[in-house]
């Protein structure tokens, strides 16, 4: 039986990570992501997990530490934002090419400077190639699910690499919304006992991990590497329909809202994708044939699969919620660019950049978007690609 | 049962031949010396920082150590270790594992001293069972003997050269022992490779069998870096604590005991001398002087300390 | 060609061989990489000299020095790389460098 | 979103205001509505104004932006009105509530020409009367549920006592006075 309540998206992920009960968590506090560690230790404190806790001093040693437990045999989890993300870059790489499989909340939030406490997406999208896979979610129920989903990807024999479930910082992590919690016992039984193949305190095995890797090796480590990124993404569609029977609640690599015949689409990831699927409401109450992608999985990025589902509409809207200072489109514009490249038929595309530094996303703006598209489809072309929604400009 | 040589010949030895350190190279003495206080029945995981010893020692797909081990970044070995002894105490108390794990985490002075001395100040703060080895050569040996804060005051270095102006070097050497002490640790030593090892292996065993945070500062004389001939590797520790410019010393409970007095004291210049890194200035009398009265007074200090004075 | 008890793996192995994440299951197999041919000067034991003070074993850098029984029985010419530390430090001379 | 009713908050850092409106949810959720529950946040501390809203509704509501047009504002601190533009986009049809020991008609000359009804809620004086000590929190809820009609309001008393049973469930004592405070709040708001 589901229990209904109300949380927010940190304490979701605290409830959800209390339930998983992990051998070690190592954090240091930076605000969006804060509250996860500090929900977690009150359950440390009163004997609810049996988690060792390491209040570590800096973000660096949050993941450095979570290696060391991961490689030991236990699992490990931590939570970070932003400059904490950015200042872990070292370790993410290093968590990912010695194939461990920790979970970490990534509250995202804009990355200095100039510093900025709100959310965009600007720290976990830079950290988009660390070998992690990066799983977004619209709300708190979707963070409390990917939480746990996220444990079962990451172990699997298949894939042995860390996940990153990224929410978007206050406006998921900090608002009360109602949720449907499992019980303890039914997410234990979900993530099972972890049982690794190698690790440093088995004692019948002595093992060495992260080793010097000269030409010879580590090419072929690499390439052993990417194999459990693209096995990866069967992984999470297996554990997903699992998690289904449990809950009913659907999820794939990434979500289609009213796609039936849509023409005008906007590709989104996170809480905006929440907003937009209002708008589309709106607009198919009024006959227009409108539709949403909204990406769950962005590492590793679904591309054969996004561009089947894009073949057939007329103009795409792909929005990003950081910039990608090539000058020329941001991330997922330049990811769903590249899946439709191999396509015959393909969509007309256009880039917005919006919400920067918790610029807050209206309803207003997405109708904008929308009716951009229109004009887009109207007129057969698309002047200018690269656009900045939201943005004050003196020339618009 | 007291210290004999011979004795610890019996025990297995933890790190194998092999493995790629330089010939004649202090660190890997340091090592399997710091190893052999383990007790053969108990079972250990090494970290260590990036550095000679780590890239030397575990390149793929060999591994010189018998035990588990793990190297993740340059910075971190205090806290990687941290995270494995983390991971032992949650296995211990869910009933996972019997068998009991120590826990040594080694850097070099550079993983030690500078860009892992944040890491390393966390988990001794935080108070793991575990102990770090320092085996300081005093520069970035791995990289090409760059100076570190362990560097001694003149020392020609790739990046504090014996040019025209500047002879080398110009700061004394960061005293990270006295640092350590400043964390109130239960086990806090100074020790170098010397004689029958007495002095090293007596505090690599109460720094492992000390329940909470040791620490350990090893002088890992390096032929390369201080630019000496192979085989002097044991006279050339024995010089820096002759001198006193590496006193021997431990702090138990922040209790100071000396735990060798040199009954000749030598003066610096003798250990100078010895090194090609000092060839610029060893004649220099006034450089030397100052040298001196440096070591002078940081010994005097150490004596009050010790209550030697 | 590789030896998987020993976790050996040849270099240029396939990818689908190496081991995830570059792990070493088999410890101290370092043991089978042989350092002996960096050797320039070669250490030789002379057993009439050689009273069994040991203090050859713990200065070796190569743990070449091969004890039993609280007693030398020999060195490990596979692993030794020549460095003469041992010799330097034998009170009874009874270790000479000689050329490889 | 027809049936969404959208709440916002003014109050001052400290007072309270986001608490507010987490306890509003609350009550709103034990009676089987959706809500939302979230503030405005910056670096602000204490005393500085702060924003915080709250979206009621029987149905999951997506929209995730701030909320620009509020069917109801609630001003926990009656000196904000003369600070912060507290009636922006305040529905006409909807209504503001003010704590305050003034009545609605001596406030509305300071609300910039709002032409919606106008609330008045003396949340100091029934606090100190019921509690003993300043907690304006209890009577804000009672008397945005008067205004707002979001729940039937027995179903609310009910659903208030449960919670208090449950929140002060090691201090009895304070049961009792709570409920009179949302009782009297119920009754004694005005305009």
């Amino acid at each position: 039986m589901a229990i209904r309540d109300k949380l927010s998206g940190n304490e979701a992920v605290a409830v959800a990570m209390r339930q998983i009960n992990p051998g070690v968590v190592a954090a240091f506090p930076i605000t969006p992501s804060t509250e996860v560690p500090q929900y977690f230790s009150s359950f440390v404190n009163n004997g609810q997990v049996d988690t060792e806790f390491v209040p570590v001093e800096s973000e660096h040693s949050a993941m450095s530490a979570c290696i060391g437990a991961s490689a030991a045999g236990v699992r490990a989890m931590t939570a970070t934002s932003a400059n904490g993300l950015a200042l872990m870059w070292e370790m993410l790489y290093i968590a990912a090419s010695c194939r461990l499989p920790i979970v970490m909340a990534t509250v995202n939030r804009a990355l200095s400077g100039p510093i900025n406490i709100h959310n965009d997406h600007a720290d976990s999208m830079g950290a988009r190639d660390s070998g992690w896979i990066q799983i977004y979610g619209e709300n708190n129920q979707e963070a409390y699910d990917n939480e746990i989903m996220a444990v079962k990807i990451s172990e699997h024999k298949d894939v042995l690499l860390p996940v990153m479930n990224c929410y978007d910082g206050f406006i998921t992590s900090h608002a009360i919304e109602n949720i449907e919690l499992l019980e303890d016992d039914v997410v234990k039984n979900f993530v099972g006992a972890y049982k690794p193949e190698h690790y440093l305190l088995n004692p019948n095995q002595p093992i060495a991990v992260g080793p010097l890797d000269l030409p010879n090796y580590y090419f072929e480590h690499k390439r052993n590497q990417v194999e459990g990124m693209r096995k990866a993404k069967d992984v999470i569609l297996e554990v997903s329909k699992e998690f289904e029977k449990l809950t009913g609640r659907s999820y794939g690599l990434f979500e289609e809202y009213k796609m039936d015949e849509a023409e005008r689409v906007v590709v989104v990831i996170g809480s905006t994708a929440g907003t937009a699927k209002a708008v589309v409401d709106e607009l198919r109450a009024k006959g227009e044939k409108v539709g949403l992608i909204k990406v769950r999985v962005f590492r590793p990025f679904p591309a054969e699969e996004v561009a089947k589902a894009l073949a057939n509409c007329k103009a795409v809207a792909i929005m990003d919620k950081c910039d990608g200072f090539n000058g020329k489109g941001a991330p997922l514009f330049n990811e769903v660019c590249s899946a439709l490249y191999f396509d015959e038929t393909k969509p007309l595309a256009v880039n917005y950049i919006y919400g920067l530094g918790g610029r807050d996303v209206r309803v207003d703006d997405i109708e904008k978007v929308f009716s951009d598209l229109t004009e887009i489809v109207a007129s057969g072309k698309v002047d200018d690609p690269y656009r900045y929604l939201g943005v004050v400009d003196a020339n618009c | 049962m007291a210290y004999n040589l011979k004795e610890t010949s019996l025990k297995p030895e933890r790190l194998t031949g092999g493995h790629r350190m330089c010939a004649g190279c202090g660190a890997p003495v340091v090592a399997r010396s710091v190893l052999r206080a383990l007790k053969p029945e108990d079972k250990a995981v090494i970290t260590s920082a990036t550095g000679c010893l780590e890239v030397s020692t575990f390149i793929y797909p060999y591994t010189a150590w018998k035990d588990s081990f793990i190297h993740s970044a340059f910075e971190n070995s205090a806290v990687t270790c941290a995270g494995v002894e983390a991971a032992y105490v949650n296995m211990k108390k869910t009933g996972q594992l019997d068998d009991t794990y120590k826990f040594i985490a080694f850097g070099g002075d550079g993983g030690t001293y500078d860009i892992g001395i944040q890491s390393l100040s966390g988990a001794m703060e935080r108070g793991h069972d575990m102990v770090y080895v320092c085996y300081d050569n005093g520069a970035y040996m791995n990289t090409g003997i760059q100076r570190s804060s362990a560097t001694p005051k003149y020392a020609d270095t790739t990046t504090s050269p014996a040019g025209k102006v500047v002879p080398g070097k110009q700061q004394y050497r960061k005293d990270l022992t006295a640092v350590m002490v400043a964390h109130n640790l239960p086990y806090i030593a100074q020790t170098a490779p010397i004689g029958n090892f007495k002095d090293i292996y007596e505090k690599a065993e109460k720094a492992i069998y000390t329940e909470g945070p040791a620490f350990l500062n090893v002088l890992a004389p390096c032929p390369r870096g201080w630019r000496y001939d192979t085989p002097k590797l044991i006279e050339m520790a024995q010089l820096a604590v002759d001198t006193c410019f590496w006193p021997l010393y431990e702090v138990e409970n922040g209790v100071y005991k000396l735990t060798y007095k040199p009954k000749n004291k030598r003066p610096i210049s003798d250990w100078l001398e010895a090194q090609g890194r000092f060839r610029h200035m060893a004649k220099d009398a006034e450089k030397v002087e100052e040298l001196q009265q440096e070591v002078d007074r940081r010994w005097d200090l150490l004596l009050a300390m010790c209550g030697e004075k | 060609m590789t030896d998987k008890d020993k976790c050996i793996v040849e270099p240029f192995t396939p990818w689908q061989e190496t081991t995830k994440g570059g792990v070493v299951t088999s410890s101290g197999n370092a043991h089978y990489y042989e350092t002996g041919g960096w050797r320039a000067d070669k250490p030789e034991w002379d057993t009439e000299k050689c009273r069994q003070c040991l203090m050859c074993f713990p200065v070796c850098p190569d743990s070449s020095i091969l004890t039993e029984d609280k007693k030398m029985i020999g060195i490990d010419y596979d692993h030794c790389k020549g460095c003469g530390v041992c010799a330097n430090v034998c009170p009874f001379h009874a270790i000479n460098m000689v050329k490889a | 979103m027809n049936n969404v009713v959208e709440i916002r908050w003014h109050g001052r850092g400290g007072q309270g205001a986001k608490t507010a409106s987490l306890l509003l949810a609350e009550a709103a959720f034990d009676t089987g509505k959706y809500i939302q529950g979230f503030p405005e946040y910056g670096p602000e501390r204490m005393g500085a104004p702060i924003t915080a809203y709250n979206r009621i509704s029987d149905e999951r509501v997506t929209v995730h932006s701030n909320i620009y047009d509020p069917d109801y504002v609630i001003v926990v601190d009656e000196t904000l009105i003369d600070v912060v533009d507290v009636t922006a986009g305040l529905k006409k049809e909807g209504a503001i509530l003010i704590n305050t020991e003034k009545t609605p008609e001596e406030l509305r000359p300071r609300l910039k020409g709002y032409e919606g009804r106008v609330c008045t809620i003396d949340a100091r004086k029934i606090s100190m009367e019921t509690l003993g000590k300043y907690f304006p929190n209890t009577p804000m809820l009672g008397a945005i549920i008067k205004i707002a009609k979001i729940m039937d309001e027995n179903t609310f008393i009910t659903s208030m006592e449960k919670s208090f049973k449950h929140k002060f469930a090691s201090k009895p004592q304070v049961i009792e006075p709570n409920m009179a405070a949302v009782k009297r709040a119920l009754e004694e708001v005005r305009g």
